[in-house]
């Protein structure tokens, strides 16, 4: 798995049994929401953290090992382990909702999810468009290559066709990076999802992915298929938890869950069950 | 693949069967009418209902479904005034749009079909005293429905196969099962079985038309 | 009183003028032949007796009661109220297809007006009957001849008990075997004094079962009288030229 | 939204509007006589080609195209001694899977169309010394042509709204290019933009088969 | 030479025997007139004679070349070289309703015979003529009226220089005025010497214009002979009965 983390915090497990302590800062009523234009914004009458029931968590169910969807139709993954944790410490109930990844922000923005929480990639865009969590996980964008491949290091990408999903924080490392210009066609090409894009590597049409490290070593673990994550890799990135701009409270909420559920040890054992070890998520 | 994994697969997409059943029977029963109900208001003696009936059909044929569905998910909440009460779930945008859409295009199938019923059949009906309405009801639209018959049936299957897109309001279906199975296997053997589970649902879908076509016909 | 009177009687289609000044009347038991070369008006005419065509002007009067007078309609009810005493026959016979011969006959008087069924059933035998298609009863129209579709066809406008029946050219649509069976049909029916309107190129049956002639050019009734009259001795030249015209 | 972001937005979609007018014409020019063939072919004399021709039809119009593209795209590599040539760029995958399909509707189209056709028709053909194919071409096909251009009317415009489908085989088009925007600017107006696109595309259209039909009218 | 000899002729669909027993030969400049019941095998006949239907026996020939004998048929080429030598009217005219009159005249000369454009439109303007259409040349079938379209309709069938022409049932689609256009027509031809068989229910034009009668009934021809022979002293059962059913 991915080992290009550093600070490996110890797993102490010190395990204070209160899950959550409930500190409401009441004070949190969300007035930053008015700066809004109402008129525009009608579905906007969010309940505060404390008045909520139900936490809706909308992902796109196929990225494992993050969020994704098990032979049952059950989904599954880190994401959502953390997630229903969380909600069991603040004591509302859970529901993973599938999405149309294109859809995210209107589903957000809507209020017919909580929360977006996928292994999503913390971007700039991203930063202005929701409001975020701390991360809680880091990630790298790794080029991911057949084993046969002449591709040994990111500048052998030159003239060669390289591939990378629409929208995703791979895309936006690759056209940043120098390389970019020197790719075929000056341009890379967008898949909708990882899926088909491993798929077209392995029939030979592409010649190199950038992807996120995490959901590429899973799926060539999982698959056992004859293809490699390069050594040399892109950029460092995090995943964070995204809200509705202005929902201040719920991400206050979470991060002050994960911080337990660090101090605690559930991140680790977590980590363990899905990644084979300990540290991988980490606050 | 084996044997296991396929039926596992398949089990999983049969999850799909059921929402899209639904939406297809409550679609099919509340669009028809509609859709005759349009065509009827698409030949009122009222101009202004006529070019707002006319332009409706023409907005809704000439654009994706997928679009419309946006819109009624995710667009209607940000009405003003009425917008609050328009919070629709995922399946009831998807039964309201397509219901929508499919309405339209029934409108122009029946507008097809009344062209085929005789100027006499109305003609007759009037001079054995039929009012405007027992005629629509009694002579034009028996003859009718048997003409439009065979375009609603490719209507029908249209609908079956367009079900995929209530993914984009977040209901699951056949398809998004599928595509799941595929990015957890990395195996395409769940869109064969997909595929499968489509002419399947077509084909009983054909055969009951098909019964139908011959008890109307005369 | 008569039982239909017709005054200048006028109808255009946008600048076409096809009704100049129809006058004309029936009596009770008439049996009249509309005659006259294609575009006369003949065809008009007849649908502006039973309200398939708006007139411009003029008066029809049934019974004593106008539903046109000098170009003014009367309410609906009133129209209704006297266009059903008279019974009309197509050239295409335009049975509802859906429908067998039975319902054919009864769906009039069972659903719009309302009779029993018990009471329409047994007035649809009797009428299928006397045209001769009593084992027709269940026949889908389909299945039929032209000449025992058109039959049905009259036995449909009887059963709704018509003072008067409108025919538009019954036998135009079917060949020369067919037809006679229908003509067949409609000698009964004047032997019964029903009082009838035939619009027709059947000189043979104007001849033989008219009391009256109706010679109709260029949107008016040039010519009028016993069958004797106009065939014999016509006086209008455009009668004449007409009767040289047609092959017989 | 301020109106240089629209525009900005428009510009970004516009660049979706080339492929889907080339896949369309493409499309179009290909699937309309290779139709009208499997029209020809479905009415053949040899009952095997009969029975092939149906059932290509059958499958084509009973499953979705979306999982069509799928199988030209990911399936044909598969295939054993010739997958390796089938190694298909995700566009022309879709010329050839748009064409395949849209190729199956038009020929039910021609096959209603044909049946318009009068067998005296053929009989005043026959006896003027007309060889079959002649009749076929010289007094069938234009008769036949102008019964079904309504209905291929209506595919056409079908046609414009499914090329949204040619992203599952990975080339952008409006709708891709409306949902990168919409993720980017986290502002749904991308979708009216598209919306738009697609309705002016169709409007096009229309008016070009109106003048067509015209044209065609006798 | 005869023109025409039909032997033994005989024809069913399925379980039904249409023709049963066929006879009768066709003299140069005959114009022979085939009547009889509806269903007594008229129009079959004539397609059998030039091929849109198959025999099932018998022999067909055709100034000496048979292209079916005792209902083996010769090869294809044969075949059309044989029927090629007649031409035939229908009874729904069958006139290409995408092309113009000139084109409906033109095109299997030009595109199935190869003749040159400049030759093929002198040969229609003339026929036009002929058939007093001159005007139509551009016209589009569906603004004709019947009796034009049928007169376009002999006209195209002239176009290929037929030795013989078969009408079945010309104005039967027709109205009694239109239908007068069309006999005139047929009427020159036969007195341009045009060999002719027509299937027919105008008795007026079967009597006055036909050579010979042909009585068709059960699929049988049960009487020929002159007009005067089959109208004044018809010898079979059958015929009288016919005759004494149509209305006339
Ligand atoms: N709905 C209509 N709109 C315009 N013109 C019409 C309409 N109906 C009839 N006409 C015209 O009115 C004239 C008279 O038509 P009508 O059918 O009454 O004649 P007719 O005497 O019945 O002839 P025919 O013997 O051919 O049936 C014709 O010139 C016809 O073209
Ligand atoms: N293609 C066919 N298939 C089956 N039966 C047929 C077919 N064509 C004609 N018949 C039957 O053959 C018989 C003779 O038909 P045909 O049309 O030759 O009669 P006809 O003498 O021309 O009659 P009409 O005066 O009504 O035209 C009829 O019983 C008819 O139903
Ligand atoms: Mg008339
Ligand atoms: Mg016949």
């Amino acid at each position: 798995a991915c080992g290009s983390n550093d600070a490996t915090q110890p797993a102490d497990a010190p395990s204070t049994d209160a899950p959550a302590e409930d500190a409401a800062p009441a004070d949190d009523a969300a007035p930053a929401e008015e700066e809004q234009t109402p008129a525009e914004d009608a579905p906007s009458d969010t309940v505060p953290v404390e008045e909520m029931t139900k936490l809706v968590l909308g992902l796109d169910a196929s990225f494992p090992p993050m969020g994704f969807t098990d032979q049952d139709n059950n989904i599954i993954g880190v994401d959502i382990d953390l997630a229903k944790e969380v909600c069991t410490r603040l004591g509302i109930e859970f529901e993973a909702k599938p999405i149309d990844w294109a859809t995210k922000e209107m589903e957000l923005d809507t209020g017919k999810i909580d929360v977006i929480w996928n292994g999503m990639t913390v971007t700039d865009e991203r930063k202005e468009a929701f409001e975020l969590s701390r991360s809680y996980m880091n990630n790298t964008q790794v080029i991911v290559v057949m084993n046969d491949s002449t591709i040994a290091s990111k500048a052998d990408l030159a003239d060669k066709v390289v591939a990378a999903q629409t929208d995703s924080s791979g895309e936006s490392v690759l056209m940043a990076d120098e390389i970019y210009a020197s790719i075929k066609d000056g341009a890379h090409k967008q898949y909708a999802d990882y899926v088909t894009a491993l798929n077209d590597l392995a029939l030979g049409r592409i010649d190199a992915i950038v992807m996120d490290e995490v959901v590429a070593r899973y799926y060539i673990e999982q698959n056992a298929q004859p293809m490699t994550v390069l050594e040399e890799t892109l950029s460092p990135e995090e995943y964070a938890i995204a809200a509705k701009k202005g929902r201040t409270d719920l991400i206050e909420a979470i991060d002050k869950t994960l911080d337990e559920m660090q101090a605690d040890g559930t991140l680790d054992k977590i980590s363990l069950q899905w990644f084979g070890k300990e540290g991988m998520i980490l606050r | 693949m084996n044997m296991s994994e396929i039926l596992t697969t398949t089990k999983a997409l049969l999850q799909g069967v059921e929402v899209v059943t639904i939406l297809f029977v409550v679609v099919l029963i509340a669009s028809i009418p509609l859709g005759f109900v349009l065509t009827l208001l698409s030949r009122c003696r009222i101009a202004p209902v006529r070019w707002v009936v006319n332009a409706y059909i023409y907005v809704v044929r000439g654009t994706p479904l997928m679009l419309q569905l946006f819109f009624i998910y995710f667009g209607l909440p940000y009405l003003p005034v009425v917008g609050k009460m328009l919070v629709l779930s995922g399946f009831s945008s998807a039964l309201v749009g397509y219901t929508l859409n499919y309405a339209a295009y029934f409108a122009e199938i029946f507008r097809g079909g009344l062209l085929a019923v005789d100027k006499g059949q109305y003609e007759a009906a009037q001079v054995l005293g039929f009012s405007k309405a027992q005629t629509i009801v009694r002579i034009v639209m028996p003859q009718m429905i048997r003409v439009a018959l065979p375009s609603v049936t490719n209507e029908s299957i249209t609908l079956v196969k367009d079900t995929a897109l209530m993914y984009a309001v977040a209901v699951p279906e056949i398809l998004h099962y599928a595509k799941v199975a595929v990015s957890r296997t990395a195996n395409p053997m769940a869109f064969v079985v997909a595929f499968v589970i489509y002419l399947i649902m077509n084909t009983i879908l054909q055969l009951v038309f098909n019964w139908l076509e011959k008890k109307l016909a005369y | 009183m008569k039982l239909i009177e017709v005054t200048s009687l006028k109808k255009g289609f946008g600048n076409l003028n096809v009704l100049t000044d129809v006058n004309f009347e029936v009596e009770k038991g008439d049996v009249i032949a509309v005659i006259g070369p294609s575009g006369a008006g003949k065809s008009t005419m007849l649908r502006c007796l039973i309200n398939l065509e708006k007139v411009d002007g003029g008066t029809i009067t049934v019974e004593g009661e106008s539903f046109v007078k000098d170009g003014v309609y009367a309410s609906h009810e009133q129209i209704k109220a006297v266009t059903r005493k008279m019974g009309m026959v197509f050239q295409n016979f335009n049975l509802f297809p859906h429908l067998s011969v039975r319902r054919n006959l009864t769906i009039a008087p069972t659903a719009v007006f309302g009779k029993s069924k018990e009471e329409s059933d047994a007035l649809c035998e009797s009428l299928l009957d006397k045209v001769g298609l009593r084992d027709k009863i269940d026949a889908m129209p389909s299945t039929l001849s032209g000449g025992q579709k058109q039959r049905v066809a009259i036995a449909r406008a009887l059963m709704l008990n018509p003072d008067i029946m409108l025919f538009d050219e019954p036998t135009s649509a079917l060949d020369p075997q067919l037809t006679s069976e229908v003509l067949g049909v409609m000698r009964a029916l004047a032997a019964d004094h029903m009082t009838m309107i035939v619009v027709t190129h059947e000189m043979s049956f104007a001849r033989e079962v008219a009391n009256k002639i109706l010679f109709m050019c260029d949107g008016m009734i040039v010519e009028s009288g016993t069958p004797a009259q106009v065939f014999g001795q016509p006086k209008d030249r455009r009668t004449a030229d007409f009767f040289h015209n047609i092959l017989e």
